[in-house]
């Protein structure tokens, strides 16, 4: 188990360096140059030297890269080029709204999806089946910005219900900050839930088809302890790999969601930055998400030590 | 092993070559030879791996020795997981080998390149053992014949090959007509007979047929194994049949080579093998088969234990910590069977299966006394078949030495213990290969006049 | 033929209550194309303590057979016809107790009625399953002076899923063909075992669902009277060093010792009865030998009638008292394994014989049989086998092929077999 | 020792696989095997012998039918109701989109009335013949005045165009990393793969944010190579893992063992294989690129600003939710319903080909 771990652990570092290195490289492959673009065309050559070297891009670049490198490591990540706020800051102002929207959004998925899609696998070619495998087409079919809007019309503009833009950090309580997420979680969750559902009700069926259910029935296992002892398990372990990729889903569409409700995160950070063509912020931005998910991934990876026993004894049968 | 060594002549047995009859392959030139033939696989799937270590390899195929001779049908037989199938992908150099030599008519052929390879593939045909699997679902059977034809250029035109393919129906019991179907559009046996005749649209000397009948109900195997031994007749094939039936290979072989984790253990004539095993793992296999004829029946041999991984296979004789002759050292002081029990323990305590915390978890859920000479005694009683109290005193000691130091934890102390009074040849030294008599050939320390310790007379 | 009541019952060999007795049993599935008939008409008893062989090539319907015992057809399929008659007059008495509504009394004379009227009817149980009500399964033949049930049978066919699931794993327990998937990849092999054990005895663990999630989650009590059994069960099964191995998985178990493994579960309860489908046919043919060997020494030692599954012939011959050869949905011919191997009598047990390979007499032509298995939609023959037949008349394809007396306890059911006046 | 698997077991849900299997696996598809020579075992010959039939019980044989690939889905939509449903509409957007400045009742920039109801009226001379006529906005208006009904058809070609060139790139550049990754393996497929395990460290969008970031401009192009690179790894991952498991089968070492070269086992072995789930994950993909180019509209970050497309559409009528919702919610009912057409389509496709949902989204 621990040399599983160890090697996705490994796998992670190793891919968080590769995302580091092209974002370094993607930075200075901009077209006429990361600081013509930024300071536009007219910028006199003085302005232009000046955030050159305030960029460090005039230093040679294998120095660059190892400065880059080494400034990740200790989180110095540099200032914003049109605030010279330090991005660290703004990313510490941002970050939390993202990933709150985020977290609530996946809980919220979660609870919707694994219920639903035992649903639809033990009432197979039921009403219930039927409803619950429409509505995941239907949320797979809709973009999060959009379930965003729909929700802030129908409970935020009809109904009244809840408010529609901005945040409240959860240090002014957790109700309303919880009254201020709930739309956008939603929004990032729906999606998120119906991509699970679709997984959890076709590997649960497929494991209902297995060898050894037919042996627990076999021996007198009553039909809810088969489901929840026998089968459960063995048909979570394909979904908790769908449940980590699919979370690229949710980060992607917490940033366009935050938008529809005006709240500050990570999303308006990205975008305007890459309008104003704050590369510093653009870079670290996309880092720190991509970071995110490789992580939360990592999780997942380990996640399956606990219900795989294949890959806890001893073997990588992954 | 019955001490009558004679060959029983196999007069009138239909279902071998041509010549079988004569029994006597032996001066027949060799048409396809393997020499010292490897095939390990990596473990390692990739570069944590290897800096984690580990991983090792899969001694798949481990130094084979075998030669097929022309007209003949020689079996391979063994058990699943023994290499028999890498063996013969590995002849074909279908896995490259990572060592040894495979010879076609003296021609060394080991590990050629796909376009080197090609005249030879001519030469060396293949059978497979799913017959569905082995035929392209999106072609049509027609497609699948004429392709090996286009490959090495026979045939003038399409429409000619495509009228080679519909005698090649023809001959392996099809009717023409089924040129256009798809194999899924035809039953087992059938889509056998249409690998058979893919395998000879290429007319090739050498056919490798790897479990061509297993997949198959009876009634269709006994088809296919006639069909197979009137095509050897009529083109002059020679046949290498892999398989793990023996009663299939006393039906169709004329020479047997019996292979175990990755070695051939023996090889010899089917008749004389069938009449006397030199080797005991032949012995054990033969015995386990089961039998129609309530007269043929004789003792089963029950094996030890399960068939060790090709990571790390056992040293010396690999079929030493099963084998039921498994020779005991020079001074041993009781009789063979006691030490196969008390090495048997060796084995078992060697592989980490002894486990004093589980052991000690149920004395205490069945209420016994559970400190640790109960569990010492525990281990003994459920680890050692049979009794200690009739082992020599030095023996029962040491067991029960190293039953403690297992229950104290030492089991590396444990082990040792026990390698210092329980040693034998099989383990110590690997077999040399012998030829106890004429075209035949055995691995085994009992076989070799030469061989370490003396083969007490037990049977 | 038999006009008036059969005075020897066929079924009935030796005049002992056989432990199963599987009247007319009629397993259909529906395809598009028309109905498959898996099993058609089937019929077969088992003693007390025998091994019985159903040895049959495949799309013979042995495995929907043994489905259909247990009452686990999957669907569409179904169990459209027959009596599966379990007797066991502890099993009889309990589910009296527990399924009250379910029993029905018959008499000796309800059933000499019935067979007057039904002529076809050849067997006890049969013929007491014409008298069952809706929803009556438990037949009480006799009673004790205090109105006990002394003797009669449970209708597995009948039987609704509450009483199944006491059954299975219980009375009747099953081992399948591949080890490698029938054992579940995330409980302990103990833990499965153990599992059965708590079901079906009174070990005073509780089978609740929060009590197997509770189970499940911090792993099973191992003091108690469950696991302790588990262990037995393993060394039973020859399993070294049984109990460090019951923790394991079952990925860490080799083919073989899963198969024993499984073994062991199928025999924790004492079932009345083993039904072994394919038990050896994925393993090598020493761990084959091993499993045969432990499979009858263990029927002994747990007092168990088994039923083996296979098409294997010599395994058969090796392994079973007496032997049923299954043929394209239907029995073709039943007799003492000895007698049917000595001297078959259905033209496709003969053909069976003569196309198999044997390790004994080399010298023997192995002729195969021509042709195919037929598709089992809508067969229109009636003997099933007359098409690749080398003796079949006309009326092999007109006539139902009825059972025949071809020697001591064997029958065959072929037209064209039995006394010279019978036969075509 | 691949015994066959326990014998007849019917195919449990005949519906749902159409009848290219056979109840059994072995036999059953003919009467009779070919004809080999007649031995018999029996020792009296009956009037009809092995393979003899009476004319009257002659049954048909009945071979399966092959089905080529068209025909499987062809046969899909005649009976997958959903899947005909998707198709369809799939095929009315691919009309709309194509014959946009047929279809659409106005120009693209003509402006009318801001922010007018679905179903109200303009009345203005529109065409400038100095007449003045009356025109319904059945779909109401946008923000500029637009009819919105105009913009969703003209937003159908960006959507369109956008999702098709995307899943070419991606295909193109996909499909054949991932045949070459599988075919070859070793240190080749080590390359690709971590490539494609780099490219998965990033959300979709995040990378196509990026992407546009770097090319630093607006429009259409921009946002095709954007997605489309940003799905490659989807392409490569399925079709590796599809060429490896098509490598491991007997027709291919069989092919290898009659001689044929790398080239003609990958394309003429190989490819026919592999081209089921290709089409399913093509079909599936069309979705995901189209709420991609929506999401990164939407974001301000895809095509000009001018351009009509559904997700600049919708983030138009963000500020007006309350005033008019329908500038918002109707292009995003378009978004869905095409979306979802090409979801039914290509999950129906799925379960003609038999292919799991683990090996293919």
């Amino acid at each position: 188990m621990w040399r599983y771990i160890a090697k996705r652990v490994a796998h992670a570092v190793f891919v968080m360096w590769l995302v580091a290195t092209t974002v370094f490289f993607g930075l200075r492959f901009v077209p006429g140059g990361p600081v013509r673009a930024m300071l536009g065309q007219e910028a006199t050559p003085e302005a232009v030297a000046a955030l050159r070297a305030e960029l460090g891009l005039d230093r040679p670049l294998p120095v660059q890269y190892i400065d880059w490198m080494t400034d990740l490591v200790v989180l110095d990540l540099g200032r914003s080029i049109t605030s010279s706020t330090k991005v660290s800051a703004l990313i510490a102002e941002a970050a939390p709204k993202t990933l709150s929207i985020a977290f609530i959004g996946v809980m919220l998925g979660l609870a919707i999806a694994i219920p639903a899609g035992v649903l639809g696998a033990t009432r197979r070619n039921e009403l219930a089946d039927y409803a619950a495998t429409l509505a995941a087409f239907v949320g797979i079919s809709m973009p999060a910005f959009f379930v965003g809007i729909l929700l802030a019309i129908v409970f935020g503009v009809w109904l009244g219900w809840l408010p529609v833009l901005g945040y409240v950090p959860i240090s002014e309580g957790v109700v309303p900050w919880l009254e201020h997420l709930l739309l956008p979680s939603i929004a990032v969750g729906l999606p998120y839930a119906a991509g699970v559902t679709r997984m959890m009700r076709s590997s649960l069926i497929e494991t209902l088809d297995e060898g050894y259910m037919r042996t627990a029935l076999a021996k007198g296992v009553s039909s809810r302890t088969q489901l929840y002892k026998h089968a459960m398990q063995n048909a979570l372990i394909p979904v908790v790999t769908i449940a980590g990729i699919q979370l690229a889903l949710v980060l992607g569409g917490s940033v366009t969601v935050e938008i529809v409700f005006g709240i500050q995160g990570l999303g308006r950070l990205l975008v305007n930055s890459i309008l104003e063509r704050n590369y510093p912020v653009t870079q670290v931005t996309i880092l720190l998400i991509s970071g995110v998910f490789v992580f939360m991934n990592l999780l997942v990876d380990i996640v399956y030590t606990a219900i795989d026993p294949r890959i806890r004894y001893g073997g990588e049968a992954a | 092993m019955s001490a009558d060594g004679d060959q029983a002549p196999a007069a009138g047995s239909t279902g071998k070559s041509a010549n079988a009859s004569t029994g006597d392959f032996a001066d027949a030139e060799t048409v396809l030879e393997a020499d010292g033939l490897e095939k390990y696989f990596s473990q390692s799937d990739s570069i944590f791996d290897r800096l984690l270590g580990g991983g090792g390899k899969v001694r798949a195929v481990d130094g084979v020795d075998l030669e097929l001779r022309t007209g003949e049908t020689l079996a391979v037989v063994g058990e699943s997981g023994c290499g028999k199938s890498t063996l013969g992908q590995a002849l074909l150099n279908l896995h490259k080998p990572t060592g040894g030599a495979v010879r076609y008519r003296g021609e060394d052929i080991t590990g050629l390149s796909g376009r080197d390879m090609r005249p030879y593939r001519a030469e060396i045909q293949m059978i497979f053992q799913d017959p569905l699997a082995s035929l392209n679902p999106r072609q049509t059977v027609g497609e699948i014949l004429t392709a090996p034809m286009e490959v090495h250029g026979i045939g003038d035109s399409k429409a000619d090959r495509r009228d080679r393919a519909r005698d090649l129906l023809e001959r392996v019991g099809l009717e023409a007509r089924h040129v256009d179907r798809y194999p899924q559009q035809f039953s087992g046996g059938q889509q056998q007979r249409v690998g058979i005749a893919r395998a000879l649209a290429v007319e090739p000397d050498v056919i490798v047929a790897d479990e061509p009948v297993s997949a198959l109900d009876v009634s269709v195997q006994a088809q296919i194994l006639q069909l197979l031994e009137d095509l050897q007749a009529e083109f002059d094939l020679s046949l290498l049949f892999i398989t793990h039936d023996l009663s299939v290979v006393r039906h169709v072989a004329d020479r047997v080579a019996v292979m175990y984790l990755g070695e051939i253990v023996e090889t010899a004539p089917t008749d004389a093998l069938f009449e006397t095993q030199h080797h005991p793992y032949s012995e054990a296999l033969l015995s386990a088969v089961p039998r129609i004829d309530p007269d043929a029946r004789g003792g089963r041999i029950v094996l030890e234990g399960n068939v060790p991984s090709p990571i790390n296979p056992p040293e010396g004789c690999r079929f030493h910590t099963r084998c039921h002759r498994v020779i005991p050292p020079a001074d041993w002081e009781a009789d063979q069977a006691a030490f196969r029990r008390a090495f048997t323990f060796r084995n078992r305590v060697e592989s980490g299966a002894v486990d004093p915390e589980a052991a000690r978890r149920r004395l205490e859920a069945e209420g016994e006394p559970s400190d640790d000479d109960a569990v010492a005694a525990h281990l003994l009683e459920t680890s050692l078949p049979g009794s200690p109290s009739d082992l020599p005193s030095a023996t029962r000691e040491a067991l029960e030495e190293a039953a403690d130091l297992l229950v104290a934890g030492d089991e590396a102390d444990a082990v040792d213990r026990l390698a210092s009074v329980l040693s034998s040849p099989c383990q110590d030294e690997t077999p040399a290969v012998v030829e106890p008599d004429p075209d035949r050939t055995a691995a085994c320390h009992r076989t070799d006049p030469d061989a370490p310790g003396s083969p007490p007379a037990d049977d | 033929m038999a006009t008036e009541p059969p005075v020897e019952r066929p079924n009935r060999a030796g005049g002992r209550d056989p432990l199963l007795e599987v009247g007319g049993l009629q397993t259909q599935f529906p395809v598009e194309r028309g109905t498959v008939e898996a099993v058609a008409t089937a019929d077969l008893s088992i003693e007390p303590g025998e091994i019985v062989g159903l040895v049959g090539e495949s799309g013979s319907g042995k495995s929907v057979l043994a489905q259909s015992l247990m009452g686990m057809v999957e669907a569409p399929g179904e169990v459209v016809g027959g009596v599966v008659a379990l007797r066991d007059s502890d099993l009889v008495r309990e589910f009296a107790a527990a399924f009250p509504d379910a029993v029905t009394d018959v008499s000796e004379e309800d059933l000499a009625l019935v067979r007057a009227d039904e002529p076809a009817i050849t067997s006890d149980a049969e013929a007491a399953a014409t008298l069952a009500g809706p929803g009556e399964f438990v037949f009480v033949e006799s009673r004790d002076a205090d109105g006990d049930p002394e003797a009669g049978f449970v209708d597995v066919r009948r039987a609704p899923e509450a009483a199944l699931q006491r059954l299975r794993g219980g009375r009747i327990s099953m081992v399948f063909q591949d080890p490698m998937n029938s054992m579940n990849p995330t409980l302990t092999v103990g833990e499965q075992i153990a599992e059965t054990v708590r079901l079906h005895q009174d070990v005073g663990e509780s089978v609740s669902l929060p009590a197997e999630l509770k189970r499940k989650i911090v792993g099973a009590a191992k003091n108690g009277e469950a696991w302790r059994r588990a262990i037995e069960m393993l060394e039973a099964v020859e399993i070294p060093e049984a109990e460090a191995r019951a923790d394991d998985f079952p990925h860490e178990f080799s083919g073989g010792m899963r198969q024993r493994a499984m073994i062991a579960m199928a025999l924790s309860c004492e079932p009345d009865l083993l039904i072994a489908d394919e038990p050896t046919t994925a393993l090598d043919v020493t761990i084959q030998a091993q499993i045969l060997d432990e499979l009858t020494a263990l029927k002994d030692a747990f007092d168990t009638s088994i039923l083996l599954i296979t098409h294997d012939l010599a395994v058969v011959a090796e392994t079973c008292d007496r032997v049923n050869v299954m043929y394209a949905g239907e029995i073709v011919e039943r007799a003492p394994a000895d007698e049917l191997f000595a001297n078959p009598q259905h033209p496709y047990t003969q053909g069976l014989i003569a196309s198999t390979p044997r390790v004994s007499n080399p010298d023997d032509e192995i002729e195969p049989i021509q042709g195919n298995v037929p598709d089992l939609i809508d067969v229109p023959y009636a003997c099933h086998f007359a098409p690749r037949c080398p003796e079949s008349e006309r009326e092999c394809f007109e006539r139902e092929p009825d059972f025949r007396e071809v020697g001591e306890s064997h029958e065959a059911a072929c037209l064209r077999r039995g006394p010279p006046g019978d036969r075509l | 020792m691949t015994e066959r698997d326990a014998d007849a077991r019917p195919e449990a849900d005949a519906s749902a696989q159409p009848t290219d299997h056979p109840p059994r696996a072995d036999g059953g598809t003919e009467t009779s095997d070919g004809g080999v020579a007649d031995t018999t075992f029996g020792t009296r010959r009956g009037e009809f012998g092995v393979g003899e039939v009476p004319p009257e019980y002659e049954t048909e044989s009945t071979v399966e039918e092959h089905r080529s690939t068209l025909e499987r889905i062809v046969r899909t939509l005649r009976r997958d109701r959903l899947a005909l449903a998707g198709a369809i509409f799939v095929l009315l957007f691919v009309v709309v989109a194509v014959f946009a400045p047929y279809v659409a009742p106005h120009g693209p920039e003509e402006t009318f009335g801001l922010m007018k109801p679905p179903l109200s009226e303009s009345v203005g001379d529109f065409d400038g013949d100095g007449q003045t006529e009356t025109v319904t906005h059945y779909l109401g208006t946008d923000s500029f005045g637009h009819d919105l009904l105009t913009r969703i058809i003209y937003g159908a070609r960006v959507s369109l165009l956008v999702a098709l060139a995307t899943v070419g790139v991606a295909f193109s550049i996909g499909t054949t990393l991932g045949i070459v990754a599988g075919y070859y393996g070793g240190w080749i497929d080590s390359v690709i793969m971590r490539y494609v395990d780099f490219q998965w460290a990033f959300p979709e969008i995040i990378l196509g944010v990026g992407i546009i970031a770097v090319m630093g401009g607006l429009g259409v192009v921009n946002v095709v190579l954007a997605i489309g690179i940003a799905f490659i790894d989807d392409f490569a991952r399925i079709i590796r893992g599809e060429v490896l498991s098509i490598r491991e089968e007997e027709y291919i070492t069989a092919a290898r063992a009659v001689g044929m070269g790398d080239l003609r086992i990958m394309f003429k072995e190989m490819v026919p294989n592999a081209i089921a789930p290709l089409i399913v994950q093509a079909t599936l993909m069309i979705p995901l690129a189209i709420l991609a180019e929506a999401g990164l509209s939407f974001l301000g970050l895809g095509v000009k600003p001018t351009t009509p497309t559904w997700g600049l559409l919708i983030s138009d009528g963000r500020q007006f939710i309350s005033r008019a919702p329908w500038i918002s919610v109707i292009p995003g009912l378009a978004i869905m319903l095409v979306v979802l057409a090409f979801n039914t389509l290509g999950d129906g496709l799925r379960d003609a080909f038999d292919i799991s949902q683990s090996e293919v989204e």
